[in-house]
């Protein structure tokens, strides 16, 4: 079968595409999507992990849950939070929401 | 009867704070209710310590109806009344000048619960010192005198009776933070503030035992002034006694009365109840300088009195001049402690302490009863009242005559034991103070003279500035004592033998 | 082990707190009365502490432990001595005088008192006190602590809210920063303590009475006691930490005031005895000198300072740190006398100056000034104030027959048995402060009044001279009778002593 | 009734008067002079009895009437007493007897001289003599003396005083002599300024007792001395051998002198203030401003003559230092001369009177310096009666001069002075030939007058034992004292009325010259029991006086032999003097033609100026500005209120320049101070753009695991 190191390899460059969207994109959902790769490729992690290690430790799978249900969490609040700001200032670019700033 | 046996001192200490704690529901208008209350809660303990006086079993030495209850185990104070001959007499005089005191302010209209209240809690303030026998005690109604004071000289003064109290109160307690320290040094050394104990306890102290690494006599000479400048303040010696005639001179009248008739009499005893017993030898060291103080006091005392225009200041710097021959006969005492002289020496002292607390009371009295009528003390404003007051001048006179220590009056009496007392010890001394006595007699008369004779005063002869008689409570209240002014002057064996005994017993 | 009185009488506060907050905002009087039976009530079980406090036995009494985080060695554990069990009584008058003085009088022409959302403030109030409360019964270090920083915290929003608008933020955060940083301080020794006790005993708890065997050596007691010592007393208004407190208590609002002085204050320095001097006797003799020459220089210092005040409240702040100077002196002679004298004044003073900010509350509420040359004539109005406020003054001027004379005469043999130049140069001070309180009491209450404030003063309510008397009665009783609180005092004191003596 | 209790009782009535009409009768006049003169009445009878009693006694004076009882409780053990009592011997009865007459006198003659009977005056007040009032007799009015308004008040004073006297004759001891001796010097200052409303008779009285005060400050500090050295102070414990010797040989320590001398120095001084003599004079003359006859009279009869008494009492303890006696001579001697002189000079009266008595009292004291006991004592007597006989004359003339002046209504005519009188011998004979018989018994006319017994025998003495210096003083004062008297009597009766008022002067009442009569008596009378036995060597009873009151003395005085030469110069001086002065002023009629008007014998040699200027200004300075301004109120006072600011000033350099600038501005703001700066410098980091943050993250993230990869590598 695939070596463990495919798996860390393949997630490694989803976190690092996720990565650069997140620093590159000026887009909030851009930026939210970027987020949600670099969850996932941790979640590959998580499952080949497990899936090489000790398959009666069903720790990895319950973490991979765990992050599914955060990340789903953290979308929904993101972009609740994206459309609101849209709402009152018709835009969804990051540079522009910087209200925040001190 | 048992019951008042048992608490004699303590009964006549306490019914007069009672009586304002009393006072204090009573409403607020009734002034009539509240002086008449007043006036016979203050003659109770005059009864009971008519009552102690004749108890007293002079020849029997010691202190006699003592009491003593717990009070500040803590560090070993315990609630300790008693007294001997020597604080009786000063006892007696208390409760028997308060309720004239009071009766002599029914003039008084302005917030008459309080003053009252002050005055009764004065009196055991008073009272508490005398009877103390326990350095503590005595410290601590040393200092609850002063309140009552500062308030009826801050509340019911003259003009300047700001100035007059806060000088009062701040110069007494600042004499009396020596005393505080030198008690406390005492209470360190020895844990118990019981006084016969510390007489001596105090005096067998080993002089080779460093004390706070100081020898022993060091401390106790620093203690001993500790001591003797808060006493000095207080009877007042010169010079620190430029507090009392601004206090005198605003304080109330019947506040000055009780200032010069018994507060003054406060340091004097501390003198003959602590400083001698405790400090002998410093005391003999040190008498000289007392000596010197005293006919200060007595000699400059005379001659300020002399220079004033204020009736009630010269009657105020006359205190000054009497205080004077009290330190004078305390000194004599010290140097030559146990000595016949000595004891002479101190029966005049103590008989003069009672004296002037008769003739000054009543001087500052027939001040204030003129004062009332006229609302001037100045001397240049009076004059040829004669024919209009006759009986009250007949017994400014009189009073005058006492104070000026005419023979067949008290106050002779006493100058002449102290003079006689003193002449073999400190001879220079009597000497000046005779001088002193000499000017004595210029001020009473300047006053006299001033007051009284010159001719007809018309202005305050007729129309609204008439002058009025005394009237009879004001009689009344210089009748006890011009009786004891001429008793004493003419049979003072009754109360010299009292002090005599308690002198020769106690020193 | 019968009915758990100390933790009813910590968490009655905070229930009460919880109570008011429920109310409807507008209900003030309900939000007052509750707070008002919350307070009597604690008032009461603190009365019954102190006198159900059997000194024969000595020792800590009312014990009560219970688990909270036994992994860490925490417990919650209560307990009082002779010295506690004052302070808890005073902790209760002060907070039941705190609340009648604050339902104060909503006349629109007066508006004194805290009219402006009582509910809120009575909750916050009622926290501190909680906080107040467990600092002086909790034997455990942690607990301690922890309520320490609960009793600390709601100042700055008691100040910041309903304080004096002008200096309110100012002295909120000068406030609470002064005293979080003086318990972040002692919080470090604090630890220090628990890893080496844990160390040299084996067992790692905070546990007072434990802490107390721990043995620490002369060499970490020599480091660690000043850290833990002058944290607390920074709550204490030691010198030169004091300078929150004249500020702080100059921005408080009445009720707040007395408390801050009255109780927190007195916090500080019942940590700092408790934490520092018992838990590091040899440390408290090594730096006995450093302490008695601040505690000193607080005391002559503070009185020069108070008397040069024009403002009342500044004047009453500074006079308090003269006078927490003088409990600091009577900590630092480390003997009978001394210690025993510093227990009773931190009661004295408690009552004093809560009764001092009251008045003067009073006085500001209708006058709207606290600058002393624009006051006078306040007897007129309100002659009960005015014996109170003398009565109050003749306490701090050490007058005998009053609570401050027992206090203070003590402290004053114990420092002549230390060093006795000390005690002279200390005593300085009771001239100055007679000066200062007899010049100001005539000055405000029988000066002549100014004009503008003509007609437009009333006399204080009948709370109010409720509030007046309580505080009152206790200075006079104490001065009278010292056996009401004295013996207590010395039990405590003894315990002290044994641990010095031991170390 | 024993003696003894009689002598308690003595001075008793008339201090019960004091009380009484000063507590219930002051209202009724008559009541008050009843009670009053019925009291002198009774003193007097007692100390008849007294005398008489004393008479009967052999060797009264080694066995005298005393009794005491304890008084004064003393420190030595608690039982020893201080005692009091009373004391008749010799000396004592005599002087109790004229003592007692001329008081009585005093009492009866008040009544007539303050006009009793007479209506109320129509302006007048009380402290000023009266007026005099008009009345409506039979269609015209008319002037008439007014009574006094303070009639009774002036009974009272009286009897105070009769009480003061009786007290200090009586005395056992120096103290309750004391006593009395104040008493009396208050009474004199009340009646002295009993016209208080005068300003010369107020300041009078205070003088008075000033002056006098002086010398008793001295005479207490003799008696303290004295009671220390012995322990007593009664005289017959002192007067005994040991004690007497113990005290001579005791020295003082002060200019050598002997403990006696000392004592009886301080005690003389008192003298010297109450018998007036030189320099405490002073007082005297100013004192006729009380009512004039009889408070004059007091000044003149009795109390001054306390203070021989007070001599003659302790006589034997001053006779014991020479030095003192020699002073006690010389002060005599020249007080003699030096008041005679001014006499001579004065126009009033009465101030002749005075200074005639200043210098009488003079020729007392120096007879005790030289040990003239018992002639000290007779004149002492004599000197007494035919004194208070003057005076209560020249009041007698005064009233009958005012009674003129009221007819006149010309109030600025001075009743007293003698040149606005002259005639008077037929106005008012009485008084005339009562006055020429006191006037010569003073001038010592010879034989008859008892003036003349009384002076010889001071003569006699002072030559006999060989004192020439006070024989020759004394001689010429006596001179003098006849002049001045030749010319008062002149000036006054003699010759025609000068003024209207003399025309209209009228003879008093008969309660005056009763008085004046019954002293005129003895004036002339008293001095028979005192004649010399050998007198000119006549063969004659032997001098009763001497023998009695020299009984007095522990050793008895020898009698001196008789001798020509002192009765030739008294016969000389006594006589011319009188020729002398009438050859003068027969014919004088204005100050102008009075030759002897200088200046300084006018003013008295200036004395009350330079007193002024000397001591009492000075005194006045230096209380007010160097005692009160300077010391109390400047240095102390100005010590004390420096305290205050002080205070105030330390407190606003701790508040101001330490505990704000230092702990607040620098600890405490500073700190925070400096976290607010760092966070202002640190803030721009917060750009609030997240790529930012993250890139920084990322950053960082690279970075560390740079290092950690250096070190975990290396």
């Amino acid at each position: 079968m695939v070596p463990l190191s495919w798996y860390l390899i393949f997630a490694a460059l989803l976190f690092s595409i996720g990565l650069f969207g997140v620093l590159s994109r000026r887009n909030a959902v851009a930026i939210l999507l970027g987020i949600e790769l670099m969850l996932n490729s941790v979640n590959i992690n998580l499952a080949a992990f497990w899936r090489y290690g000790d398959v009666t430790q069903m720790a990895g799978q319950v973490f991979a849950i765990i992050v599914f249900a955060v990340a789903a969490a953290e979308v929904s609040v993101g972009l609740a939070l994206v459309i609101s700001v849209y709402r009152r200032r018709n835009t969804v670019v990051a540079d522009d929401i910087n209200m925040m700033k001190w | 009867m048992n019951f008042i046996d048992a608490q004699l001192l303590s009964l006549i200490l306490f019914v007069p704070a009672i009586a304002a704690v009393i006072i204090l529901f009573f409403p607020d208008g009734e002034n009539k209710l509240i002086r008449w209350f007043a006036f016979g809660a203050s003659l109770i303990p005059f009864v009971l310590s008519l009552v102690a006086w004749f108890r007293f079993d002079a020849n029997q030495p010691g202190f006699q109806f003592e009491e003593s209850y717990v009070w500040y185990e803590a560090i070993g104070s315990s609630f300790h009344l008693g007294v001997d001959g020597l604080s009786l007499t000063m006892v007696l005089l208390t409760t028997l000048l308060t309720p004239l005191a009071i009766l002599a302010s029914f003039t008084i209209t302005d917030r008459v619960k309080w003053y009252m209240m002050l005055f009764l809690f004065l009196e055991t303030g008073m009272l508490g010192v005398f009877m103390a026998l326990d350095l503590l005690i005595f410290f601590v109604f040393w200092e609850v005198g002063l309140v009552p004071m500062y308030f009826l000289i801050n509340q019911w003064g003259s003009a300047n009776r700001n100035y007059a109290s806060l000088k009062f109160l701040i110069y007494t307690m600042g004499g009396s933070l020596g005393l505080l320290l030198a008690i406390q040094l005492l209470g360190v050394l020895f844990q118990t503030f019981d006084l016969v104990t510390l007489y001596e306890r105090w005096n067998s102290i080993d002089p080779a035992t460093p004390l706070l690494g100081m020898s022993v006599s060091t401390v106790k000479t620093v203690a001993f002034w500790a001591f003797a400048i808060a006493f000095a303040i207080k009877v007042p010696i010169w010079p620190f006694h430029t507090w009392l005639p601004d206090a005198h001179t605003e304080a109330p009248t019947a506040g000055s009365m009780l200032l010069a008739g018994v507060l003054l009499k406060l340091g004097a005893y501390g003198f003959l109840r602590l400083i001698l017993p405790l400090y002998p030898d410093e005391a003999r060291i040190f008498a000289g300088v007392l000596a010197l103080l005293a006919t200060a006091a007595i000699v400059f005392g005379a001659f300020a009195s002399y220079a004033q225009t204020d009736f009630k200041r010269l009657v105020a710097y006359s205190s000054v001049n009497h205080m004077g021959f009290v330190v004078l006969g305390i000194a004599a005492a010290a140097l030559a402690a146990g000595t016949n002289d000595a004891n002479i020496a101190l029966n005049g002292a103590i008989l003069q302490m009672f004296n002037h607390g008769l003739s000054a009371a009543g001087m500052f009295f027939l001040v204030g009863v003129i004062y009332e009528r006229t609302h001037t003390r100045d001397l240049e404003k009076f004059g040829g009242l004669f024919p209009l007051v006759p009986v009250y001048g007949g017994i400014l006179i009189f009073t005058s005559m006492a104070s000026l220590g005419l023979p067949g009056l008290n106050g002779f009496i006493s100058e002449f034991l102290v003079v006689r007392g003193s002449w073999p010890i400190l001879t220079v001394y009597t000497v000046i103070s005779m001088l002193g006595l000499l000017f004595t007699g210029a001020y009473i008369l300047k006053g006299i003279k001033k007051v009284l004779h010159g001719p007809l005063n018309e202005h305050w002869a007729h129309g609204e500035h008439r002058l009025t008689e005394i009237n009879a409570r004001e009689v009344l209240v210089m009748v006890p004592l011009m009786a004891l002014i001429l008793w004493i002057g003419i049979w003072p064996a009754w109360i010299l033998d009292v002090i005599n005994k308690a002198v020769v017993t106690l020193f | 082990m019968n009915f758990p009185v100390l933790s009813v009488i910590t968490f009655t506060p905070v229930v009460a707190a919880i109570i008011i907050l429920l109310l409807p905002a507008q209900r003030k009087n309900e939000a007052r009365a509750v707070a008002l039976a919350a307070a009597a009530f604690a008032l009461i079980l603190s009365f019954w502490v102190y006198f159900h406090y059997d000194q024969a036995a000595a020792g800590y009494q009312f014990v009560e432990t219970y688990r909270w985080l036994p992994a860490l060695g925490i417990s919650l554990k209560f307990g009082v001595d002779g010295i506690s069990a004052p302070l808890v009584l005073l902790t209760g008058v002060v907070m039941f005088t705190g609340v009648l003085i604050s339902w104060g009088d909503d006349h629109p022409h007066v508006m004194a008192g805290i009219q402006d959302r009582p509910r809120e403030f009575f909750a916050f109030l009622f926290i501190l006190a909680a906080g107040v409360f467990g600092v002086f019964v909790s034997l455990d270090l942690f607990m301690l602590f922890f309520f320490y920083e609960i009793a600390v915290f709601p100042m700055y929003l008691l100040i910041a809210i309903w304080g004096w608008v002008v200096t309110r933020e100012y002295a909120a955060m000068k406030l609470t920063l002064y005293l979080f940083v003086g318990s972040v301080v002692s919080l470090v020794g604090v630890l220090a303590m628990y890893w080496v006790a844990g160390q040299n005993t084996g067992v790692y708890t905070f546990d007072m009475l434990e802490m107390e065997k721990a043995g620490f050596s002369q060499a970490f007691q020599n480091i660690w006691f000043l850290p833990v010592f002058l944290g607390f007393a920074v709550l204490g208004g030691i010198w030169p930490f004091h300078n929150w407190s004249p500020d702080g208590h100059v921005a408080a609002p009445t009720a707040v005031s007395m408390f801050h002085a009255g109780v927190l204050m007195k916090l500080g320095a019942f940590a700092a005895l408790r934490v520092g001097i018992m838990l590091l006797p040899q440390g408290a003799q090594t730096w006995q000198w450093l302490i008695m020459l601040f505690a000193a220089v607080a005391v002559v210092y503070g009185a020069y300072i108070a008397f040069v005040q024009k403002d009342l409240k500044y004047m009453i702040g500074f006079s308090s740190v003269s006078h927490m100077g003088l409990v600091m002196l009577g900590f630092s002679t480390l003997n009978q006398t001394g210690l025993t004298g510093a227990g009773v004044q931190m009661f004295s003073h408690g009552v004093m100056t809560a009764l001092f900010f009251a008045i003067t509350g009073m006085i500001y509420d209708r006058s709207h000034t606290r600058q002393i040359p624009e006051l006078g004539g306040m007897s007129k109005i309100m002659p009960f104030a005015t014996i109170g406020f003398i009565i109050g003054g003749l306490v701090s001027m050490g007058m005998p027959g009053f609570s401050g004379f027992v206090a203070e005469f003590p402290i004053f043999m114990g420092v002549w048995g230390a060093q006795w130049l000390v005690a002279v140069i200390a005593s300085i001070s009771i001239v100055i402060t007679a000066a200062y309180i007899m010049r100001n009491i005539r000055q405000v209450f029988f000066g002549e009044m100014p004009e503008k404030l003509e007609g437009h003063m009333t006399d204080v309510t009948v709370l109010d001279k409720v509030a007046i008397t309580t505080l009152c009665l206790f200075m006079i009783v104490i001065g009278l009778f010292p056996s009401f609180m004295v013996p207590m005092v010395e039990k405590g004191v003894e315990n002290i002593l044994r641990l010095l003596g031991g170390a | 009734m024993t003696t003894e209790t009689l002598m308690w009782l003595i001075p008793l009535p008339p201090v019960l008067t004091f009380a009484l009409i000063v507590l219930f009768t002051n209202r009724s006049k008559t009541l008050s002079h009843t009670l009053a003169v019925g009291a002198a009445f009774l003193s007097l009878l007692g100390s008849m009895i007294v005398f008489v009693s004393a008479l009967g006694v052999e060797h009264l004076g080694e066995h005298p009437f005393e009794s005491s009882v304890n008084w004064l409780p003393l420190g030595e053990s608690v039982e020893t007493y201080f005692k009091i009592g009373v004391l008749v011997d010799p000396t004592t009865a005599v002087v109790l007897f004229f003592v007692a007459i001329t008081i009585f006198m005093i009492f009866l003659y008040s009544v007539g001289y303050h006009n009793f009977g007479q209506p109320e005056g129509d302006h007048d007040h009380k402290g000023l003599p009266p007026h005099g009032a008009t009345v409506e007799e039979h269609g015209h009015k008319h002037a008439v003396p007014s009574v006094e308004p303070m009639y009774s008040r002036f009974f009272a004073f009286l009897g105070l005083f009769a009480f003061g006297m009786y007290v200090l004759v009586l005395s056992d001891n120096l103290l309750t002599f004391f006593v009395g001796w104040e008493i009396m010097g208050l009474c004199s200052y009340l009646l002295i300024g009993f016209w208080y409303a005068k300003p010369s008779a107020r300041d009078a009285a205070v003088k008075a007792f000033m002056t006098t005060r002086i010398g008793d400050v001295f005479m207490l500090l003799g008696i303290a001395y004295l009671y220390y050295a012995t322990g007593t102070l009664t005289f017959r414990e002192i007067f005994t051998e040991e004690v007497l010797h113990t005290l001579a040989t005791v020295p003082s320590g002060f200019l050598g002198f002997s403990a006696a001398g000392l004592i009886g120095l301080l005690l003389f001084i008192g003298t010297v203030g109450k018998s007036a003599q030189f320099p405490l004079h002073v007082w005297l003359p100013d004192a006729m401003e009380g009512p004039t006859p009889v408070s004059a009279m007091i000044h003149a009869a009795t109390m001054v003559s306390a203070g021989v008494y007070a001599v003659v009492r302790m006589f034997p303890l001053i006779s014991l230092d020479a030095r003192t006696m020699t002073i006690v001579a010389f002060i005599g001697a020249f007080t003699a001369i030096f008041a005679a002189t001014i006499a001579v000079a004065q126009n009033d009266i009465k101030r002749v009177l005075a200074y005639s008595t200043i210098s009488q009292l003079g020729f007392m004291i120096a007879a005790l310096g030289i040990g003239a006991y018992v002639a000290a004592v007779f004149h002492l007597i004599t000197h007494a009666f035919f004194k208070a006989l003057l005076f209560l004359g020249s009041g007698s003339v005064i009233h009958g001069m005012e009674h003129g002046v009221l007819h006149t209504g010309n109030h600025h005519v001075d009743p007293q002075d003698m040149f606005n009188m002259g005639g008077l011998r037929r106005k008012m004979p009485i008084t005339f030939w009562t006055f020429l018989i006191g006037g010569f018994a003073l001038a010592g006319f010879p034989l008859i007058t008892a003036g003349f017994w009384s002076k010889d025998e001071i003569f006699a003495d002072a030559f006999a034992n060989g004192h020439w210096a006070v024989f020759i003083t004394l001689a010429l004062a006596a001179f003098m004292t006849a002049f001045y008297t030749m010319r008062q009597i002149t000036l006054t009766f003699l010759g025609e009325p000068r003024t209207q008022e003399a025309e209209h002067a009228q003879e008093t009442p008969w309660t005056m010259t009763t008085p004046l009569i019954i002293l005129s008596i003895f004036a002339i009378a008293y001095g028979w029991v005192g004649i010399p036995e050998d007198f000119m060597g006549l063969p004659l009873q032997p001098n009763w006086l001497h023998e009695f009151v020299g009984g007095t003395l522990a050793e008895h005085p020898e009698t001196i032999a008789f001798s020509w030469i002192p009765l030739l110069t008294s016969l000389v001086v006594a006589l011319g003097g009188l020729y002398l002065g009438w050859m003068t002023y027969r014919s004088v009629s204005s100050p102008a033609e009075d030759r002897f008007q200088i200046p300084l014998l006018k003013n008295k040699y200036y004395f009350d100026e330079f007193y002024d200027r000397a001591f009492v200004k000075p005194a006045y300075w230096f209380a007010e500005n160097v005692v009160y301004r300077f010391l109390d109120q400047g240095v102390i006072d100005g010590i004390l209120h420096s305290f205050g600011p002080a205070t105030d000033r330390l407190g606003s350099i701790i508040r101001n320049n330490f505990d704000l600038p230092v702990i607040n501005r620098f600890f405490g703001d500073g700190s925070a101070e400096v976290t607010y700066r760092a966070g202002d410098k640190l803030r721009a980091v917060q750009t609030g753009r997240i790529q930012q943050y993250l890139m920084l993250a990322l950053v960082v993230f690279i970075a560390i695991g740079a290092v950690l990869y250096f070190f975990l590598m290396a």
